[in-house]
């Protein structure tokens, strides 16, 4: 009896894990399936790709974010991370840096800027949730400490710089490859190598995993370091699309890169989660906004129906 | 039980003062946007070449942290306030409680609803919306199809531009769409982005101030609409140098150190017992590539 | 107050739990619910007290069919529940843990505090607890806190007490108090429903016993009419003779070595050899410091003095990283809060302690994880359905050994066990001893934390009793008894 | 040993106790005494006054955040809730209805707006963190459409209305005896009363405290309605002020409320607080914004400031 019952239990437990796998997929489907039926402008192949290269910023946030979540944390500080090393970035590049040298320093600074998160977290043992608000605080005074509030414009970069946020390989946008490599990339960490295991580990019951000899403040940190890499990418591609690098860029994303973690069936209770999900969040916050304007929904109804959305989402996402 | 503003100070003559023994105090209502960022230069270099004092707040855009600020200025016991409101309505009480404390106030760039405002100083963005309308129907002719893009909702410029483009657009343009961009750049550029995903045929943007202008530019480039006329607001750096490399084709240019200047001055003429006249137009100029 | 359940039957989802449970409770008796690791007792328990709805059967309380919506109304019907695992609120104060959700208030909802310390104190002077009411419930001993959880149901005036698995974190003087007051209860006419798997308290204080095995109540006895073997022999379903396995305690090498480790207020001076393949016991009453000694030579927290070597070597274990590292397990004695993730598979518990095992370079081979895993879960013989299974849906037997197959898995060669069978039922118990017993025919070393005297006796080769956070004596395996151990444990000699 | 050991625990526990109470305040006390220090017009009983009006507006929110963190919550949606009850105040007051009636209207509509959060997080089984973020922008895009996106202004309300933000009673300004009153009541229903002990039991152990037959939803739903209530208290305060219902108010006022909450020795995880703790919170994030005015800091350093100064408060208090 005890094998019969685990088994269906097992089997149950296949069925809800595949519905949860699912949920957001099908969310997504039948919104597009809804936008297209309104305006077939929206299939339209340069749209979708138009419609790709916007979701790639919050969904590269959004990518780091997963993992902050799933080991039970958050950062509030991606959008002001964004700003501040994209303007050092282009401040770098302005005083005659490589264009590619620089963004390898801005993705470091972006890496930096996260540890300092995962510092006052673990180390000082501040709730993320409140260090990382301070820190958004911080990051986006000293952005506009340092631009004197002025967007960083004509900082040059040549070719390089402008093709990372405006370029195209065989008709696809750059940043939609970026996203894509970046997502496989953070795929393999978090569901195939030792890092990602520890990272559910510690949000799942982070005791037990310091006592199987996981070094959870270690990994806390990297997984912020991510988070902040992950914004600084985002930021460069935004820098080199708007070819300027904007004190206020990144404001409020936070919020829209939590949205696409959770509606992608991540649990803010950390140990739970699937970068998939999140990408498929990203698309249908993505598609909303896109599909949005194409209807030519007014932008304050057009506030109304994204947070509906996110709650219908969610909670189909809980009906397991 | 009283409310603010209720008693109301000494109004009797102007004391004379000094360049040097005046403080004047400035709330901006967010430091965030260059444009306020050059109007409050404008202010504390006109200032400090006379050797006055300035006491800034920034606002952030929020109308509570400004009456706050304001308040924190009257506090310090500035001779004068120069005030950028962020809304027009709302700055009202924090105009009334200066005047209680018998602190003269000048506004800049928006007006003020209610209190007593020794002179206002500000562009005419009606007729600045109008003159860029006139410029779109200049360079693609009547019932051209354009696009506009909006500021903040709600804000007095993005009303007031809109009042004056509509003015001239309902009858002469064929306007396409209306949407807000919020007065910002990467918005400016996907807003753009997915208005040409359902209007491929557009003969002209005006967007409401140049961030969005720039923004919407790029869009337009990376979907090789280059031929589309785009009229930005503003005229700051950025824009003026993309008018001069020819891919934005106009911008109706407000001087906002200008502004500070001219405000400074009014803050001297009061202090030396001459007369400030109770509205002060700063120079609009519609710059082009021509 | 008599209450019976009759033909009880309820289902998890598909996991039929019980299958039709017949319980008879007389006032003034106490009577032993007994049963292996989730044959549902807890489950029969939360029916009566209304937590869960059955699916079908009845409750008749005096006679009368009676169905309890929710556990307030139980408990205010005279049916008070001492829960397995504890309810209380760690950061609020011992009055306002007991008197949650039944405040004395005046009308407007205003709490009256005096009064209910008036109240409150009379239970405690009943009992001859001396814990101050404005303490936070975090900062008492678990033994403490069961005091308090039982004050609890005597504010109650209940008729009907069930105490599941109360002993679980009692020292031996709270244990003897603990039956004092029951004994007090039942001259009060209180029927009390006792349940635990520690099979010697059953014979001291219970009057019937009832054994339920596969979802179906098997027998009602009187305790004096049936034996410890057949109580056994009724929950697992067959035989089990010797209990303890027949041990080799063949010593090996000296492989730990500690030396005048010192952190006060916990322990002072511990200094002790372990010996490959040797089982070394701790005893002692709880809270003499044995799980702080553990937990310092484990790394989890600093110790002032002393220090550790091992096979010779000075050890400098900062955090437990470096203790897994130098070869050293550890159990916990609280499995849910540090030794599991309840709601990830067996498989990824397994796995935690030995990513070298399976992985290259950080990339896990997930065929050869598995491989791993099976072959851990096959020779601990963990029951469960798959190793994709989450934790959480094992019994509390199978718990323990998948945090065992953690470590052996981790390549351990010293184990630290505290309290590893805790809760655990006697057919799982006597498995786990099984496994000790060949580990450390297998070389391995094991330090053994307990408080169960006939285990301590029954497994160690050697034993140490800690008394107040000191070493008080070592006995060899031939000098132990239960007597000799309580001296020391008490600080006599 | 049990018994020194846990006299020993015990006095620890005293003594950490004392610094948790006392840790906020002797952080408000020292960052007045430098602020008094380098401008003492800080101290001067006007600038005390308006320093009090200036916190009234978050402290009054940030009581009501304290209720819903007690439980464990969040409410991100304060800023948007205060926004929509002003504006349909305003709105009702414009329409005729007399100012006292329309007052208590409001604040029904705030607790209104509270309830849809708790019935969300309860029936919906919502995470609060994302349930508030989905109505923060749904009560938001809410606000605009009935504005249009304009103020509201000139609806009138006449004195009664006016007082309510702006009047002075024996010298001192209205708001400030309202958050005075307020502070009173809530302080009695968290740590007096029934229902107190209810949003700590549910906060500390929400399982137990079923159990203990506390009806959790009933309690949360309450807690989020209070919120909700002072958000609109704050919002009327706020528009009487402005002498306009701004559509744009409160954004971002999330972050100042749980700022002070946490700054105040509130524990995000829920079960333990202190509203005493949550009003010096408010106090020392108002000094901090008056005082870096007064001394003339600029407003990109200010942010910094900010943050480092949220960062050494919380640091602090976790320094037992
Ligand atoms: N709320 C629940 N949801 C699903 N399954 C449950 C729930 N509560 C108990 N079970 C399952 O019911 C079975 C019986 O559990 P129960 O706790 O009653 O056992 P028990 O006899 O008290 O065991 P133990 O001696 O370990 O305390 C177990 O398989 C358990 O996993
Ligand atoms: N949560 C706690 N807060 C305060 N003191 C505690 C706490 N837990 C344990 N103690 C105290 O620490 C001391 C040592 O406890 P420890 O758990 O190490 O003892 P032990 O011998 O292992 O007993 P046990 O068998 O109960 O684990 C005891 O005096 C106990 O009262
Ligand atoms: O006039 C200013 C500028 O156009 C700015 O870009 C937005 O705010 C307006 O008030
Ligand atoms: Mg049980
Ligand atoms: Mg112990």
């Amino acid at each position: 009896m005890d094998n019969k019952n685990t088994a269906i239990a097992r089997k149950k437990e296949k069925r809800s894990e595949l519905y949860r796998k699912l949920g957001p997929a099908i969310a997504l489907v039948v919104l597009v399936l809804i936008v297209t039926v309104m305006n077939t402008n929206f299939i339209q192949p340069t749209n979708l790709l138009n419609l790709l290269r916007q979701v790639s910023i919050n969904a590269l946030i959004a990518f780091g974010m997963t993992f902050v979540i799933i080991t039970g944390g958050i950062d509030l500080s991606v959008g002001s991370t964004l700003a501040l090393s994209s303007a050092l970035t282009a401040g770098i590049i302005a005083a005659g840096v490589p264009a590619l040298l620089a963004i390898f320093i801005g993705l470091l600074i972006g890496a930096f800027l996260g540890l300092i998160n995962g510092l006052l977290i673990t180390k000082g043992n501040v709730a993320p949730f409140i260090g990382t608000l301070a820190t958004m605080t911080i990051y986006r005074g000293l952005t506009l400490v340092y631009t004197q509030g002025n967007p960083i414009t004509g900082f040059g970069g040549g070719f390089a710089f402008q093709f990372f946020g405006r370029g195209y390989l065989f008709g696809i946008p750059f940043p939609v490859i970026i996203t894509t490599i970046a997502f496989i990339i953070l795929f393999v960490v978090l569901h195939k190598m030792t890092f990602g295991r520890k990272t559910f580990a510690i949000g799942g019951n982070e005791q037990a995993a310091y006592i199987a000899g996981i070094k959870s403040d270690r990994v806390k940190m990297m997984v912020y370091a991510i988070s902040g890499m992950m914004s600084a990418l985002a930021g460069l591609i935004l820098a080199s699309r708007l070819n300027s690098a904007q004190p206020t860029a990144g404001t409020a994303y936070e919020l829209d890169a939590i949205a696409a973690v959770v509606i992608g069936g991540t649990s803010l209770a950390g140990g739970k989660g699937r970068i998939v999900g999140t990408l498929i969040g990203a698309l249908i916050i993505g598609t909303l906004n896109n599909g949005l304007n194409l209807l030519g929904v007014s932008s304050f109804y057009q506030q109304v129906v994204r947070g509906v959305v996110i709650i219908i989402a969610v909670l189909l996402d809980r009906k397991k | 039980a009283t409310l603010e503003g209720d008693q109301t100070g000494d109004n009797g003559e102007v004391e004379e003062k000094s360049p040097e023994e005046i403080t004047i105090g400035l709330s901006i209502s967010t430091l965030n946007n260059p444009f306020f960022g050059e109007l409050q230069s404008g202010v504390i270099e006109a200032a400090e070449e006379n050797g006055s004092t300035v006491r800034s707040v920034d606002a952030q855009d929020d109308t509570a942290t400004q009456v706050n600020g304001v308040d924190d200025l009257i506090q310090q016991g500035v001779d004068i306030l120069l005030i950028n409101p962020v809304d027009s309505d709302a700055i009202t009480p924090a105009i009334e409680s200066a005047n209680s404390a018998g602190i003269p106030v000048i506004t800049i760039d928006r007006s003020s609803e209610g209190g007593d405002v020794l002179t206002f100083i500000a562009s005419d963005n009606v007729e600045g919306g109008e003159m860029a309308a006139e410029f779109i129907i200049e360079m693609v002719g009547e019932d051209a199809r354009v696009v506009q893009l909006e500021g903040v909702p709600g804000a007095s410029a993005t009303n007031e531009r809109g009042e004056g483009f509509s003015n001239v657009a309902d009858e002469r343009l064929n306007v396409l769409e209306s949407q807000s961009a919020n007065f910002n750049r990467s918005e400016g550029l996907t807003v753009m982005e997915n208005i040409i995903q359902s209007n491929s045929d557009i003969d002209a943007v005006f967007a409401q101030n140049d961030e969005m202008a720039l923004g919407a530019l790029e869009a337009l480039e990376s979907a090789g609409m280059t031929d589309v006329i785009v009229v930005g607001f503003d005229g700051n750096d950025d824009a003026l140098e993309e008018i001069e490399a020819g891919r934005l084709n106009a911008t109706v240019a407000q001087q906002p150190d200008e502004m500070g200047r001219i405000a400074v001055e009014a803050v001297y003429d009061y202090f030396s017992g001459e007369e400030v006249e109770s509205e002060i137009a700063a120079p609009l100029e519609l710059i082009t590539n021509e | 107050m008599q209450v019976e359940l009759r033909g009880i039957t309820k289902a998890f989802g598909a996991n039929q739990v019980l299958k039709g449970v017949d319980l008879k409770l007389e006032p003034g008796e106490v009577h032993a619910l007994m049963g292996e690791n989730g044959a549902g007792k807890s489950t029969l328990m939360n029916i009566l007290t209304g937590l869960h709805k059955q699916d079908d059967g009845t409750v008749y309380i005096n006679g009368e069919q009676k169905q309890y919506a929710n556990p307030k109304e139980a408990e205010e019907n005279g049916i008070s529940f001492i829960h397995q695992e504890m309810i209380t609120w760690p950061d609020m104060t011992v009055l306002e843990n007991l008197f949650m959700g039944k405040e004395i208030k005046n009308k407007i909802g205003w709490v009256l505090t005096k009064e209910m310390k008036k109240e409150a104190e009379k239970v405690f002077n009943e009992l001859g607890i001396d814990i101050s009411f404005d303490r936070t419930m975090r900062t008492l001993s678990v033994g403490q806190q069961q005091l308090v959880e039982i004050a609890k149901t005597l504010l109650n005036d209940a008729e009907v007490i069930i105490m599941d698995e109360p002993t679980a974190a009692l020292t031996d003087r709270e244990i003897k108090l603990l039956f004092k007051i029951i004994r007090q209860l039942q001259e009060k006419n209180v029927a009390l429903v006792y349940i635990s798997h520690r099979m010697e308290e059953i014979f001291e204080i219970s009057d019937r016993v009832t054994v339920m095995r596969d979802g179906v109540s098997i027998s009602t006895k009187a305790t004096k009419d049936t034996t410890y073997d057949e109580i056994v022999r009724q929950m697992v379903g067959r035989e089990l003779e010797d209990y303890y396995p027949e041990m080799t305690h063949d010593k090996g090498e000296v492989v730990l070595e500690v030396k005048n480790l010192t952190h006060l207020p916990h322990y002072e001076n511990i200094s002790f050899k372990l010996h490959s393949g040797e089982i070394l016991g701790f005893s002692g009453l709880m809270g003499a410091g044995r799980t702080e000694i553990m937990r310092g030579i484990f790394g989890i927290d600093s110790f002032e003095e002393g220090e550790i070597l091992l096979e010779g070597d000075k050890l400098d274990i900062k955090t437990p990283h470096d203790a897994v590292k130098k070869g050293i397990g550890f159990l916990t004695e609280n499995r849910k809060e540090e030794g599991l993730i309840l709601d990830f598979p067996v498989k990824d518990n397994i796995s935690m302690t030995a990513f070298e095992e399976f992985s290259n370079k950080g990339w896990i081979d997930t065929k050869e994880e598995k491989e791993f895993v099976d072959l851990l879960v096959k020779r601990l013989t963990v029951k469960t359905a798959s190793i994709d299974l989450s934790v959480s849906a094992l019994s509390g037997g199978n718990q323990q050994k998948v945090v065992l197959a953690k470590w052996i898995g981790a390549g351990s060669r010293i184990l630290i066990l505290d309290e590893p069978t805790r809760g655990v039922d006697v057919g799982a118990k006597r498995e786990i001893y099984n496994l000790m017993k060949e580990l450390a025919e297998r070389g391995v070393a094991i330090i053994m934390v307990s408080s169960d005297l006939p285990e301590i006796i029954g497994v160690s080769s050697r034993v140490l009793v800690v008394h107040e956070g000191s070493i008080a004596g070592e006995l060899h395996r031939d000098e132990l008894s239960e007597e000799r151990i309580m001296t020391l444990a008490t600080g006599g000699e």
